[in-house]
């Protein structure tokens, strides 16, 4: 997306609609099913070829409190979260008055007819939707007439917005995996939605959606956390570890559910993986660190809580030099925090997660495409540097469906790292060294147990050791082996994801972002352009920061460079302050934190006031 | 049942792989002398080279510990894992299932197991993760300097410990109330029996806890402690004569009612000759009855408590291909373009 | 110590004699009761009011692995490591080759006559100590002859060097506690050791001590962790909950030892404070956090794996706002790394401890009378900002014998922070919010279990809350809190410990330091000085830096800032620099990590090939 | 022993302290409707409630999960704290030594207490604390969203998690082993039983572990599920009938040889009524047999399984002043400046 849009966003309306450009936002409460109804919305909104995201705002529980699903269509194709809500539908009574104020001038709001109504504001058009007496109508089973309840307002909102029912009519059959009976009940109550708003409403509002070409093609709708776990699968997953937390247990959800159909071996129906549900995060962790230890590739998933956990396991694995791919999917901390709702707020206590000396590898995805490319590249950088390496993602990539590329089939090999087999060994004539650097980056030769060369074998601890791997307290073999992690880290840099930069031509502004923060500074800089300030992007995608990076903080032409990232301390701002300390002095921390993801209108706002 | 030729009582110069048993060392122990520790040690030495078994496919893990420190000091030629208090299972479990061929021993103390680490420890029974699991007991934390674990009889005394007024857990019971499919209580000063235990465990399908008292010379062992060589050599009352008979023994079968053989998954059999009544160590109750009774009369049995061969243990049931999963090639673990393409259309 | 000492060091000798400056290095078999022996030599010293300090190198295991005992006398009175050993003890077999080696031109060595002598130098003079033949010739228990055998030593050093004997037999009694049996057994060797010598030996080597004043009056010789432990009893600890690691455990033995003595109620001879050992820190830790939410005053006390298991639980005392006191005796990481060898590699992971924007109180004392204070000092702090506060001490400080100053007693009352009563409820006719920032200070009032108030109740969570403690998922109230938890955070400022600044008119050269390494920054000023460079020196007490701090580091007179501290990685550099990216440029991190306190060597030409 | 007195049956409108029962009550409920924690909850509110006690005094404590959300919606009045997943024994432990003198209820989940939690449940039983620890057991993480915990069956299958091939550990086996000394399972169902085991818990001294089966209505209640309320309803056997008498109503002695009595710590009785055979529930050993039998048959058995008012408490051990520590002024907590110089003249 970063590279695709780039007209300014545009609110005119042709002969008085405004067509593909506004915000939906739907008030239901959790449990109900409405998820479904919000699914086939977007889905057919994002077949009609039109940009359109979705945010599901949902509470920490399980059924019975307020859920919002939000839903921006944007012919210009931003994709970030947008302030106003134009269109507004009201199903849940213990939201209902503060849904309607939420409401944009001149918006309209569809609501359930038996909701009690506050005030009615003069701007606004209202349409009531006799929910009950159209479900009434139908006859399915009481168990199923709340589920499908909320297919009502799908029905307005087609006839509405024009959705095309063709459409609405493929999502459902896509959600119901071709099954019929629901199907059919389903589509059944969106007509009758649709055909009341025919009946009653004279449709004046101004609101319209219409079929768009240059956008969807070959592109897909998918969450993060299902490309992660499809990613980690097709770049040779052999053990997933886990235990459930919010929001990242849809990333085992997914392994759970692609392994069987790919990777059970064609001739004996074995599998070639292992999903292990663990009994804590200290089990999973240790589960991970075993597995790889062993050879294989070894992953987990967590959030918060479960990485500072990890954080006494986390640093044997990096001091005893064996590789771990963990997978935080973000959720708003501190402590239990709000575990449904989004933040960038465990970069800082990752890097350095652990006592004594640590700095680790972290990798920064912003896109489903991405999740499923670093699924692979997490796997590749643990083996080759023999270190764990962290991926970063977050509550609003992870569990949000999004517009994605589909994703590329990975040419490359897998990367195993150095390890010396068998053969090796004898060619060495056993003699080779664990924490011998070899070949001067800082990484050894391991092997692997049941390696059956006789000189294979070697002790692995936490402990300090020479680079034989024997114990030793001997101040200089600790302090070599200091000397020689902290030159991976450098080769580190080298090998991480190189960070995608857009530079703009006599632009003196810089911009520094990670993630899902993409959209919102993608549209920002539109806006600051159309303000007359012109700026360059650097999209950051690991940490350590390489040599691009420096090259860009240190870039004379920017006077200013603008750290934005979506927590509260400015933690991606401290770590590059302190690994650049010569430019310190042009870096400006522009940071946010209350369980939304970034919007433009802030990024934009928060870079203008440094500019007058 | 079966008349059965005991194996020849003094063991051969060299193996079945025709190694000696030097060949079995490790480094050097740093442990105290004396140490129950280091007997263990042996005993896993002797184990291991009488069965024959490939050192390079055996792995070595442990907590944090004294005990935890031995993986060191035997099977030299063994992959090792000292890793962090208390979380050995976990690792174990890894390198498990990462390869399921391999020979797993796991070595870890009181307070590495019973203290910080009983989480771990009961879901490894759970998992009947196929592991030797040793804890090598001594009622404190010898490698900080004497502390009481979760162990340690309640009313010890130690001198800079001072008094335990806490009921100690009791790791086999802990372990067959947790599903464990194999437990046995030994003596570091009981060569014979640990060995036979030892040699049991490895033919062992699942998890086998050996629950070995392990004098703590320095800070855990006069007299009036359970934990002593003073009290184990004076208390010990073994439950049955064990004897380990490996597969390739020929074993003929006669009535002996003093005697119960049980065949253990490789095809080898562990013989319990009866000392005093009867025990049937596949009944689950019997073992409850006779742990309680034992630790409320404070009385020190050894011997063989509860076994099941019958139960998977974990890696079989993940239905994993009989190739180790760490040295699958690419072409098993990565799937086809076409797979990714219909995945693709379909979203 | 650190405003004492001024004048440059010196080598000189009066008449051939070195007199009270140089180093004794002991080399023995731990388990093998040396540190008997090597108590009563440093005692005596400091008996005889010389500045001394003894260094204890021991590894990671209980028996049979070489020990060795570093001694320094030091007229000038610096107490920080200096590299080079004048007079070297050998008494194990396993290193004394090495141990040879390690004497100065000049040095003496004496050497158990029963051990292997490698090639003796010329410049060196040999005593060999028939010390089997001595041992045997006193009528001793078999058991305890291994014991006492290392007195023989004591008794050579002394005649060789003119210890006093009285002292000898002072420091004996002392360490016996009176008790005549061991004493006389032990001085009886060290006598028969010192007789040998005078027999045997002309003294003519040059290395004398000699008694002095205006030093050693009124101080005492105690570690940091007793030190730790008596004030956290004098400041009214609780509870004690804490899990064994070196080198943090005698901090609750310290405890376990006097608090009988000074904690049970006079009239019931019942307990006024509970130590429990926890089965791991993160049970250490709860109980701590349970204790202090119910308004006991708790602590515990652990080193860097303790820490890092202590994440997640850390991350709710923040976010929920319960006091804990945390002591850190920080020892080598990662991981388990070395036990037993002393280094602040801490700081960072411990200031940025757990997931979400998280910020920690550190304090950091640099002597045994700081330690007892801070004890205080945190448990005032904790509760006063309701928050977790650590003592980063270490090793060096924890472990080893200081000469200091005697404790003060602590004159100001304990602060207990915002607790309100019953009869404040009644005032506040039990109107209240636990969360509610009454006066602007960022700290809201608590109430405690068992107030028989009925509005005193509140429920304590570490997921989102409002000013009332009530659950709340809205953007506004997580931002609302997490402003005022910075606010707070800016309150700590001010509240804890001012850094100690000693300021030389015309100096240049900024040093910034912590804790431990005070004597090495003290002697390396004292080097720069002769070398014609003034330096200013600051001595930071605690996190978060303060106005006074940040003076310091952007005072126009220095034109250089250096960080100097014991870990590889300039953690407390980072922290400064990201905290203050205006004077990034001009602060120089010096930082050196292998096991050992830093010496002024090091630091002094660290500082001055940044002065070429 | 004697004839008993029944408590008048329908409750007053007001208690003791003259308060009626809706002061007593929480915040509402954000659970699922019908959820079995949500009955839990009301009995915790009737109990308390009819006991008299003071809310001021007591706390409640949890860690994570919808069951440990439920302090917030009971006992209004209380302090609570709803702390780290698995963790919140430790919150408690820390909690009654700071103030003895707190009545404190631990609600917990099965994930909460088994899964993570299965090593500080096990510290709490060993110290004896004096804990009304509320497991509420429905076999899954509800909160995450029905995956398996430590505690569901072996075989058994869900919609979501696919079908559980581990054995289940059994809350109050493992409570027993570790040294509980008030061990009980109920169900949510079951309104009368639950009350009256609340009550003898809240009057005994020490651990006292509730393992209620709770139905979790979204994800695990179909029939064929031993946690749901199809399968409590049709196959919950009661080991007794249960009857709390308050220490303040007077009992008169005399024999019932199909009645046991058990007086409580504070005075109060347990009266249990022989329903099946005749069990006795201070016997440690019987309790095994019999819930080794049960789970091995699959039997749902309730009611008290074992119960020890012998065993002094945590608190107790402590030895501590009998003011709570919490509020001990500072000349107690302060030892005298001559204390302190005579230390530092020793130095
Ligand atoms: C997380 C953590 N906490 C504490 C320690 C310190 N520690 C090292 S060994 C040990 C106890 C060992 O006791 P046990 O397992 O019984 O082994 P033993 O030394 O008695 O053989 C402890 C507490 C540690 N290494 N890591
Ligand atoms: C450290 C940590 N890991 C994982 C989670 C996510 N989590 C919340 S509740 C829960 C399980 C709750 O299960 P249970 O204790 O049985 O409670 P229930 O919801 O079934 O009542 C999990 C895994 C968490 N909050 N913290
Ligand atoms: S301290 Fe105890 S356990 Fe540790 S090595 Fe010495 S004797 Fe063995
Ligand atoms: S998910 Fe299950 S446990 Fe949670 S509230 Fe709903 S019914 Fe209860
Ligand atoms: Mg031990
Ligand atoms: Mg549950």
């Amino acid at each position: 997306m970063s590279v695709m849009v780039r007209e300014a966003p545009s609110d005119q309306n042709d002969q008085g609609l405004r067509v593909n450009d506004f915000n939906i936002n739907v008030a239901t409460v959790n449990g109900s099913g409405s998820q479904t109804s919000n699914n086939v919305l977007l889905r057919s909104l994002f077949k009609m070829g039109i940009p359109v995201t979705g945010k599901n705002l949902f509470p920490s529980n399980i059924q019975g409190l307020p859920t919002w699903y939000n839903v921006r269509v944007s012919k210009d194709g931003y994709l970030a979260r947008r302030d106003g809500i134009e269109v507004v539908v009201c199903m849940n009574p213990a939201t209902v008055a503060e849904d309607m104020q939420d409401c944009a001038p001149n918006g309209i709001i569809l609501y359930d007819d038996a909701l009690p109504i506050a005030a009615r504001r003069k701007d606004i058009t209202y349409f009531p939707m006799p929910v009950k007496e159209l479900v009434k109508g139908a006859d399915i089973a009481f168990a199923l007439r709340d589920y499908v309840a909320n297919m009502v307002y799908v029905g307005y909102l087609t006839y509405l917005l024009d959705i095309e029912i063709d459409e609405i009519k493929a999502a459902l059959t896509w959600n119901f995996g071709g099954k019929q009976k629901p199907i059919e009940i389903n589509f059944d109550m969106v007509m009758r939605g649709y055909n009341s708003a025919k009946e009653t409403v004279e449709n004046t509002q101004p609101y319209r959606v219409t079929r768009m070409t240059g956008y969807n093609e070959d592109k897909i709708l998918v969450d993060g956390n299902s490309a992660a776990g499809l990613g980690a699968l097709f770049n040779g997953v052999n053990l997933v570890s886990w235990y459930p937390i919010t929001p990242s247990s849809s990333v085992a959800d997914a392994i759970n559910e692609y392994a069987p159909k790919l990777r059970l071996d064609p001739e004996t129906g074995k599998a070639t993986y292992a999903i292990v549900q663990a009994e804590d995060e200290l089990a999973a962790i240790g589960m991970v660190i075993g597995a790889s230890w062993a050879g294989a590739r070894a992953m987990t998933a967590t959030s918060g809580p479960g990485i500072s956990l990890m954080a006494e396991f986390v640093g044997l694995a990096y001091f005893a030099e064996i590789p771990a791919v963990v997978w935080d999917i973000q959720r708003m901390g501190p402590s239990t925090g709000l575990p449904t709702r989004t933040s960038q707020g465990d970069i800082l206590s990752t890097y350095y997660l652990s006592h004594g000396d640590t700095r680790h590898v972290l990798l920064f995805p912003a896109t489903p495409a991405e999740c499923f490319e670093f699924a692979g590249t997490a796997f590749d950088l643990a083996e080759r540097l023999q270190t764990p390496v962290f991926v970063l993602s977050d509550l609003d990539l992870g569990m949000n469906l999004w517009i994605s590329d589909k994703f590329d089939y990975p040419e490359k090999p897998m990367d195993r790292g150095k390890v010396l087999s068998e053969a090796d060994l004898k060619e060495l004539s056993g003699s080779w060294g664990r924490y011998l650097d070899v070949d001067g980056d800082g990484i050894a030769n391991r092997t692997l147990p049941g390696n059956p060369h006789k000189m294979a074998s070697y002790f692995t601890r936490g402990t300090g050791h020479n680079e034989y791997a024997a114990y030793s307290e001997r101040s200089e073999d600790w302090e070599h082996n200091l000397e020689r992690l902290s030159r991976k880290f450098e080769t580190a840099r080298t090998l991480v994801p190189a960070p995608i930069i857009d530079a703009k031509p006599g632009a003196k502004v810089g911009i520094i972002s990670l993630g899902s923060n993409d959209p919102a500074i993608v549209e920002a800089r539109d806006r600051l352009r159309s303000a007359g300030i012109e700026s360059s992007y650097l999209r950051l995608r690991a940490l350590p920061i390489g040599q691009q990076v420096r090259d860009f903080i240190a870039s004379e032409e920017y006077d200013q460079v603008f750290v934005v990232e979506n927590n509260y301390d400015g933690q991606l701002y401290r770590i590059l302050v302190s690994t650049e300390p010569g430019f310190a002095h042009k870096m400006i921390s522009v940071a946010k934190c209350d369980g939304m993801s970034l919007s433009a209108r802030f990024v934009n706002d928060s870079i203008l006031a440094h500019r007058q | 049942m079966d008349k059965v030729k005991r194996p020849a009582p003094r063991a051969p110069k060299t193996n079945l792989l025709g190694l000696e048993k030097t060949e079995y060392r490790g480094k050097p122990s740093t442990l105290c002398k004396g140490c129950g520790h280091d007997s263990i040690s042996q005993r896993i030495i002797n184990a291991v080279w009488e069965l024959g078994l490939d050192q390079t496919q055996v792995v070595k893990l442990s907590g944090i510990g004294c005990s935890s420190k031995t993986p060191a000091y035997f099977l030299g030629h063994s992959h090792g894992f000292n890793s962090v208090h208390g979380r050995m299972p976990s690792v174990a479990t890894g390198a498990l299932v990462a390869n399921k061929n391999l020979t797993a021993i796991g070595v870890s103390g009181d307070g590495d197991s019973a203290s910080i680490g009983i989480g771990q420890f009961k879901h490894a029974m759970r998992r009947n993760l196929p592991l030797v699991y040793i804890v090598e007991n001594n009622g404190v934390y010898g490698l900080t300097k004497g502390q009481f674990s979760a162990t340690a009889d309640k009313g010890q005394q130690l001198k800079y410990a001072g008094v335990n007024d806490m009921p100690a857990l009791d790791i086999c019971l802990e372990a067959i109330v947790a599903n464990a499919t194999f437990v046995a209580r030994s003596f570091a000063g009981d060569a014979k029996q640990v060995e036979s235990l030892l040699k049991a465990a490895l033919s062992h399908r699942g998890i086998a806890v050996l629950d070995i008292i392990s004098p703590c010379v320095t800070f855990n062992n006069h007299d009036t402690s359970t934990k002593s060589y003073g009290f184990g050599k004076e208390h010990q009352i073994s439950l049955q004569e064990l004897n380990y008979i490996p597969a390739y023994e020929e074993i003929e079968i006669d009535e002996y009612d003093d005697e119960r053989e049980v065949q253990l998954h490789d095809g080898s059999w562990i013989v319990l000759k009866k000392l005093a009544e009867d025990y049937d160590p596949t009944d689950r109750f019997a073992a409850y009855k006779l742990l309680e009774e034992t630790r409320t009369s404070q009385q020190f049995l050894t011997g063989l408590f509860y076994i099941d061969e019958s139960q998977p243990d974990m890696t079989e049931l993940l239905n994993l291909v009989d190739e180790p999963l760490a040295s699958l090639p690419q072409e098993k673990v990565r799937p086809s373009r076409e797979q990714l393409d219909s995945i693709m259309a379909a979203l």
